[in-house]
């Protein structure tokens, strides 16, 4: 195993004591693991948390700041964090208008954050919602199983939903619209490598040359169907087509990620998205805004993942507001 | 060993998951790898480490204090998924225990049984889910039976842990409905449960301390 | 070879086909490989132009836009364009006050850019400046070989640059500028793995499982030394050590840039932030500003370089300037 | 072959130097990976491949047009160190060649000669310092003798191949000065220089044209 870490245990502390570092407008709580604003938002306003595994970065910490999350709860490497962490957080950011806790789901995300909304309410009475993301469509939906993972959307939500938070929304409006969020975005994701957990010094999964894993998470985990290897167009094809089979996209805008697993250079994702660009057009889908990196990893797992929006008037206002993050920046 | 158990058994036997977790840890890691994310390992070593830290700077007088604070422990330093279902095991287990030094057959079955009540409350694994569940039911009904047929308290919990390996090493050709591994759909099939495997090593370690001491 | 590409030898065009459509702020030019701002800068001002070998993004092309560059010319994979490329650039920017040509100091690039402002000069007039960054201190420097390589600082200057371009700086004021930034800065880097260029197939070289280069460049070439795997600790330290040795950096602010190499994930380009800012802390070093991720890179290397930038009040001001680029932005 | 090249002559000999740097493109490259970056075989395939095509559509009737196309092409479509320097070595050729359609030997050792003058001009190379300078440098200088000598034109280009080889190969130990290669250092020596040995296979097809036909 090759990282840039000093030993597997120390990965997280030592990466937050980069964060702090790197960043004066974010505030880390080391002990608790919570990356915050310096400057809280004002009171009144709908506070956002998110959290889950490391590993995925920018994700969730690089999304703390004007215009998207008020604080992220880091848990070890794919590892989502403790109910502590992120009830602390929720008592920390509440300005007294409640906290939207920001999910992923998997199950484990979903029972910690649980556990920390019940703790949440019972003990310092903060009023809690919380919005699931499921957008995964490599993962057939049923209520039988766990569902689809949350992941892609998960980041255009958390912008968002952010800005609606920071005009003054209530907790009803901000779920609301949190829950349209998630109910018009779909993603898809491949593999060209596994990654490796620096806890468990090696590849997840070992996937010969010639083979690439389709339905991929971002958790290194082995995808829905191991392929041949395949070129860019016919990668841009597996992906687009099952996120456009789930949902109709031609009825108005969309918004369009095209997210890099972190071991991926910038420009095979340019190359990518021209790729899935041109399905699009064909398939009559029209792109409104466009976003193009590394925006929700795997460590550094080679592949990327399609994640496309259906935007409205509301939805591409609220895009096109200021957000100054680590992972995104513009208007401010 | 007699009719009942001690709080220093109960210590002893997480001791020894402690231990035998710590000692599995790239075990369960690479069952994890199959079907999850790698790290199922990491995550019962670590808790299991913070578990037995807290018990050396507090030592419970009574089974529930014992059974909360681990279990408060467990949800507190694993995360996953495995935190929060490990974490509602010791903490059921806990409140059914009651402010008791020691258990006899029944209480140590009850709280057991209560544990593994709360892992479906907050997991909603049934029967066949490859999960966790399809290891601990299995061993809890087996303990019950036992227990009821006259066996002593070493023996049943032999009897359980057998039950526990016996229902983990039937996870192998199941499809994952629940957790990480559902989402691998019919590729799950073919692989143990990690969680079923913790579960085992958890009764194969109560049958150990209980049969030897 | 894994990669998200068609062929080989589509990399560049498939890739530029890919930035026209995710960036309606941007121009490109298939034929010459040319990046432009959609909207060029206002007249009487003077222009920026960089270029070179892809597989360094978002360098250069992620850094055209308003407050950077006004183009930028793309060659084949680690190669230069070619004179044709920066001569067609140089006349479509240039809005009567000249053009700075931003050159990373390699034989390559530093040729076909003179030939490229010969005959710029010689056909249109265009009055050109030229800029030759080289602030690698990995590489020994003398006026008998090839000198030092322009790396890290070339980000930097291209921003710092930009927005005095912007201000309206006359030509020799901004070539000034540019001398003194690129005089001001040096960088060291490592790599954990080597890279792939997609024309060659495989890795350029075969790096040990226990193994680390140290003093690499940004083209996958093999570094200076070849040293055992360490620690983040000990590895910011060789980083650090040489760049602070060639330079000091304690008479004032500076900017520090700790640039992933491509394959290595965000976690731990903040990770080694953390060590690397203790040792400058140590050393004396007051960082006012600084950049950690993805600005420079060599495809799908695992590894990073160190930036440190002296700066002053003018600088930091200009640093603070809005930048609308796909690679970094703020202000706007 | 009597004493005069006619430009067909010079123009199977770009396509055999097109063909034996395609065919030798992964050698290339290799040396290129092992001191550089990688590129050395891409770059002179491409820039061969499209001095022919360029070749096929245009034919120039003199010497001066045909070198001066050939170098333009080079400049415009190879990039790197190697497109402005065998560019620039094409273009010289060129300008010293003049409108003539055929050349003797004394002409065509001047116009190589000028050739080498515009890399040295360009790239600011001197012997040893681990370039294609050390390959035609000694050829040119071999060429030059057996001409003064009386050898013929054929039999004197191939001692101008032998000496570009020998050159070539005295490249291994040196620690390079110029180019991508000079920033390993001491790391440098022990390998092939790249261009030279491209440039050892442009002497030697000039050789094998000049005497099969
Ligand atoms: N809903 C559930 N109910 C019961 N057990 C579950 C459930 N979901 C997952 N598990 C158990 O948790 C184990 C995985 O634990 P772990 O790897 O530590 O967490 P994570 O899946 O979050 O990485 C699985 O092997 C399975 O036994
Ligand atoms: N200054 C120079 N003078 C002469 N030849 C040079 C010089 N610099 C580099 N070269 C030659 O160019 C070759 C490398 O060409 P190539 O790999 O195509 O370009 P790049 O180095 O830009 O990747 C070297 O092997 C060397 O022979
Ligand atoms: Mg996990
Ligand atoms: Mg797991
Ligand atoms: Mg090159
Ligand atoms: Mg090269």
């Amino acid at each position: 195993m090759k990282k840039l870490i000093n030993a597997p245990e120390a990965v997280l502390a030592d990466a937050l004591a980069g964060v702090a570092a790197a960043h004066s407008d974010l505030r880390v709580d080391f002990a608790n693991r919570i990356i915050y604003r310096a400057t809280p938002k004002a009171d009144g306003k709908v506070a956002l948390i998110s959290g889950g595994g490391s590993g995925h970065e920018p994700l969730h910490g690089g999304f703390v700041g004007t215009g998207m999350l008020d604080a992220a709860c880091a848990g070890e490497v794919f590892t989502s964090p403790t109910p502590d962490q992120m009830q602390e957080a929720t008592k920390v950011v509440d300005r007294g208008a409640g906290v939207l806790h920001i999910v992923k789901n998997y199950t484990g995300d979903v029972m910690n954050f649980e556990m920390a909304g019940e703790l949440a309410a019972a003990e310092s009475g903060v009023e809690v919602a919380t919005i699931v993301t499921n957008d995964d469509v490599a993962v057939q939906d049923s209520t039988w199983t766990a569902g689809r993972r949350g992941v892609g959307v998960t980041v255009l939500l958390e912008k968002i939903v952010g800005a609606a938070a920071e005009e003054g929304r209530d907790l009803k409006a901000v779920l609301a619209l949190a829950e349209k969020v998630n109910g018009s975005g779909r993603s898809m994701g491949m593999a060209l490598t596994s990654c490796t957990v620096p806890a468990a010094g090696k590849p997840t999964f070992d996937l010969p040359d010639d083979m690439m894993e389709i339905g991929v998470g971002i958790h290194g985990e082995p995808g829905r169907h191991r392929v041949p290897l395949a070129g860019a167009h016919e990668i841009a094809a597996q992906l687009v087509e099952p996120i456009l089979a789930d949902l109709d996209f031609t009825s108005g805008p969309s918004i369009v990620m095209l997210n890099g697993m972190g071991g991926s250079p910038l420009i095979e994702l340019y190359l990518m998205y021209g790729e899935v660009a041109k399905l699009l057009e064909k398939a009559g889908v029209k792109v409104a805004r466009t976003l193009v990196g590394n925006y929700i990893t795997s460590l550094d797992m080679a592949g990327c993942s399609v994640t496309v929006l259906k935007a409205d008037d509301e939805i591409l206002k609220l895009w096109d507001a200021p957000v100054v993050t680590g992972g995104l920046r513009w208007g401010a | 060993m007699n009719g009942t158990i001690g709080l220093d058994s109960l210590v002893t036997w997480l001791d020894a998951f402690r231990t035998a977790v710590t000692e599995q840890r790239a075990y369960l890691t690479e069952l994890d790898s199959a079907i999850g994310d790698a790290d199922h390992g990491a995550n019962m070593a670590r808790g299991m480490a913070a578990v037995m830290e807290k018990l050396e700077t507090s030592t419970p007088s009574t089974a529930d204090e014992l059974f909360k604070s681990v279990g408060m422990t467990l949800v507190t330093s694993v995360g996953g998924a495995s935190g929060p279902l490990y974490g509602t095991f010791f903490l059921r287990m806990g409140m059914t225990a009651g402010a008791v030094a020691e258990f006899d057959g029944a209480a140590l079955a009850a709280a057991l049984r209560a544990g593994l009540d709360g892992i479906v409350a907050r997991g909603k694994a049934e029967a066949g889910d490859k999960t966790m569940f399809d290891a601990l039911a299995p061993a809890l009904d087996a303990f019950d039976a036992a227990l009821a047929g006259g066996t002593p308290i070493p023996a049943a919990a032999g009897v359980a842990a057998d039950a526990a390996e016996a229902g983990r090493d039937a996870t192998e050709p199941l499809v994952a409905r629940k957790g990480r591994a559902s989402y691998l759909g019919e590729r799950s099939a073919g692989h143990l449960d990690p969680g079923s495997a913790s579960s085992a090593l958890l009764m194969r370690t109560l049958a150990d301390v209980l049969g030897s001491s």
